[in-house]
């Protein structure tokens, strides 16, 4: 890692980098947030935010507090309410990317939020729990997720399934009737995983500058497969640093 | 025609010992001086019910208020965890607290179902995941059109529902705009509803992205300045992020909680 | 984005020979000049789909343009029957058109499915009355939690919806307010959709009361000042009753009728 | 019939007077609309009018030309989309008093708005359909229906059930499942129809000043139950009459 950006901000900008100008991005609130409202302010200006609490192509010019800051129904094209941003916005596949963190990820893309250890009635941890996430992960065209890569996120099996990846591998979306593609992308502070076309599986195919393979086998809970052809991230350019270094200024600000 | 009450009044007819409560709000007008004022008045065995119980429910839970929880995210928007609510769940502490976990879309679709006088509410959601394992009330159900199978989750029909808005005008017409969230709703489907407002007015002029509920359809509002806060009532405050940053540390100790409630809730007196 | 069009490149594009097309609007903001547009370019085979199906619809069936409607009450509002509908139903002039006959909360909530992706929507409505024994796809469904019996109708998808709006703004987002009945779901629910508007401005400037409909939801927007006479849009024009009521004597003759859609629609141009 | 005012104008009065002060009334088009807004401006001001347009508490100072007159949104508590209306409103019972027409009636007050004679792909008389109607009738805390008094709407069978009043009698209801309290009352131009409480047949219960039972009869397609006390309506007050007539030239007007 240079001296010049963190790792988060690296893992933040490669985000910013997969949404394309135009789509729509329905985002969860801290690092999709981020990555959203950085990708907005430099390549894809016309990207769409859409958020759980009913704002349509929010244009928030700093990081929204919350996904029911104020900034975003003041910017929004429209305010709708929670149930029609589920029902008319989501629920129907009208929304390109799903742009999701998580709390363990296994090797197929699935998400726990929800409890860590113990029995779900008695855990060692009690997380947020699903939210939006659950239809998320179903219906948009796509899932990226956004997650910082250790042994405690990147686990064999996550302790409890709040929203599908892959399920147990291939065929199983089409057989659970989910109509969104899945999870495209896992992007972490180590570099990017893909599921590989066959078998659906988490592949390391991107590391960022600096990180090698071997760091990132040693912070995943399984055993990592590592593309072919492994590609090194650009680092984050003088612009992205700029704007992502200004928006996180206005963290806390109003 | 809703009521003109006080606050005080309108938590001590409309929310009982035992009632499925719902306090809703999005992150925006969370009905925070009720929530205090139901604490206030040693509310007890009261099932919760929330799409994203946050800090105003860690404190009702702390407080001891709860027996059961409603829920699809349980966090401090913005923030991380809610302390008191992770203690009730893994410590039992005050006492047991009894899960009912769902999604987003399910709640929101439950409380859309009481909303409209329906039994139940057909969605797309919850399929592969872990929820339908601990959570009794999800089963699925079959399209008599094309033979799909989709999910049915069952109506809400909270026995008190409480919300804040902005405005009410005399005749208990309330108005509310910004984020409104899933409010209307809630309101609706409960068979009591207390809306505890910014202010009352002579009359409600109109602004774009307003909710209106009508006077006919409320029970009871009551006139809570600032009742929102540490959230924030769009065109009259902004939200305390500090507070929400505080209550972080505040919330991790049982001691420091303790003593916040008793200072900053017992000891207030019910607004207006 | 939604595409900035002619009114005439918006029906050539949009709206096929054979379509299932709703023309929809509730008293208030009804798609007249797009309506008339589609007559002019010959369009035949049509399903007609609406709620109200009004004069419009009268001019569309008697023009020729329709094989069937879908609906749930046909007539002209505030002064009486569609002459050309019942000639059609009738006497099966110009052709015969088939019905498929709903209430209006059933086709509401066909819109709602169809706008939600879901493949049916569930109500209390239709029991004892005799719309079931004619239109096939009423069906009961049980509540998988109650046991409580419910009618089912299945999701209304339009091939195209075409509305009526007060305004859009360059990237084609819409925005209309008054009485906006089921446009919004009646877009959603369709594969493409044409909205017309009374002006295209630089920015859509936030008005009580406004549904958005953002640009990426629509398909195309056509600027067709006054498109929506003799109805009304709220806050540019009111409703022309004169031609309501006259519109009785007109579409009483056939022959009358043919010579009106010839001199006022066939020898028209397109707006726009 | 007295010259002092015409059937039709008792008609509307005898309906006004049928709607309580506060409650929340369903208002179809027509006689139904102006019998409400009647009511609204004597002796009914907090009268919630509701209409299937969306508009919630309208307060029109004219009469609508239609359910959809912009008068009414602008001046609605609040305007609402359709199937709001009609799934938050209508459906949950939150409505006490249906108004409705009628092209038909039978002695049960199951109504018929859709078609008379023939087949019913080949009627005699296509009529407008069923529209908001068979919801109310099944929904509202009660129904009153106004409607002349002939035989050709007064008939011993619908031709078609579009709304459904007692059904075939006592019972009905409830085995349909409908959760309204059904046909209260049915106003005509001649008198008053109610319910009898143990066949739910309709039964004349008044009459307007000047008719007689006998005349009744003649209109009605059925055997018309009396009651044993028929009351005399009292005719329309000097008030009424110049509220409803002030209302009766704004038609047409904007």
């Amino acid at each position: 890692m240079s001296g010049a950006y963190t790792a988060d901000e690296m893992m933040t900008v490669a985000a910013a980098r997969q949404l394309r100008d135009g789509a729509a991005c329905f985002v969860g609130i801290g690092l999709p947030s981020t990555a959203a409202n950085l990708a907005r302010a430099t390549h894809a200006p016309n990207l769409v935010l859409v958020y759980e609490s009913g704002c349509l192509g929010a244009k928030p010019d700093r990081l929204p507090l919350s996904i029911g800051d104020g900034i975003l129904a003041d910017t929004a094209d429209a305010v709708v309410s929670v149930p029609e941003v589920f029902n008319y916005w989501l629920q129907p596949g009208r929304i390109d990317v799903g742009f999701l963190g998580a709390a363990q990820l296994d090797r197929y893309g699935n998400i726990n939020t929800t409890v860590i250890g113990g029995e779900y009635d008695d855990p060692t941890v009690r997380l947020p729990g699903a939210g939006g996430a659950p239809e998320i992960a179903a219906s948009c065209g796509e899932v990226v997720v956004i997650v910082r890569q250790n042994l405690r996120t990147f686990t064999e099996r996550v302790d409890f399934v709040t929203s599908v990846g892959y399920g147990s591998g291939p065929g199983d979306r089409q057989r659970l009737g989910l109509r969104g593609g899945g999870p495209r992308m896992v992007i972490t502070d180590l570099g990017v995983l893909e599921p590989a076309p066959d078998t659906c599986e988490l592949t390391l195919t991107r590391l960022h500058p600096g990180v090698t393979v071997a760091q990132a086998r040693a912070a995943t809970g399984w055993a990592l497969a590592v593309a072919d052809q492994l590609v090194t991230n650009e680092p984050p350019t003088a612009d992205e640093l700029a704007v992502l270094r200004a928006l996180e200024a206005t963290k806390g600000t109003r | 025609m809703a009521k003109l009450v006080s606050l005080a009044e309108g938590v001590a007819d409309l929310v009982r010992d035992g009632d499925v409560v719902a306090l809703e709000g999005f992150t925006h007008l969370i009905p925070f001086a009720a929530g205090h004022e139901i604490i206030r008045q040693g509310r007890r065995d009261l099932t919760l019910v929330r799409m994203t119980p946050d800090v105003i429910y860690d404190q009702l839970i702390g407080a001891g208020c709860a027996r059961r929880l409603v829920f699809s995210w349980g966090g401090n928007p913005g923030v991380g965890s809610l302390h008191r609510f992770r203690d009730a769940v893994q410590n039992a502490w005050p006492g047991p607290l009894e899960l009912e976990e769902h999604s987003h879309a399910g709640m929101a679709n439950r409380y859309v179902a009481g909303a409209s006088g329906l039994p139940f509410a057909v969605l797309r959601g919850y399929t592969g995941t872990d929820l339908p394992r601990h959570t009794a009330n999800i089963r699925t159900i079959t399209c008599p059109f094309t033979g799909e199978e989709l999910t049915a989750v069952p109506a809400l029909r909270p026995d008190v529902t409480v919300v804040h808005a902005q405005r009410a005008d005399r005749a208990g017409n309330v108005q509310m705009w910004g984020i409104t969230g899933v409010q209307k709703e809630a309101v609706l489907a409960a068979r009591r509803s207390l809306v505890t407002v910014e202010e009352v007015v002579d009359e409600l002029s109109p602004v774009p992205g307003q909710v209106v509920l009508p006077g006919w359809a409320v029970t009871a509002v009551a006139e809570a300045p600032g009742g929102a806060h540490p959230s924030y009532a769009q065109g009259y405050s902004v939200r305390d992020n500090d507070f929400y940053v505080g209550w972080d540390a505040i919330s991790r100790d049982r001691d420091r909680f303790l003593d916040w409630v008793r200072q900053q809730v017992l000891k207030a007196e019910a607004m207006a």
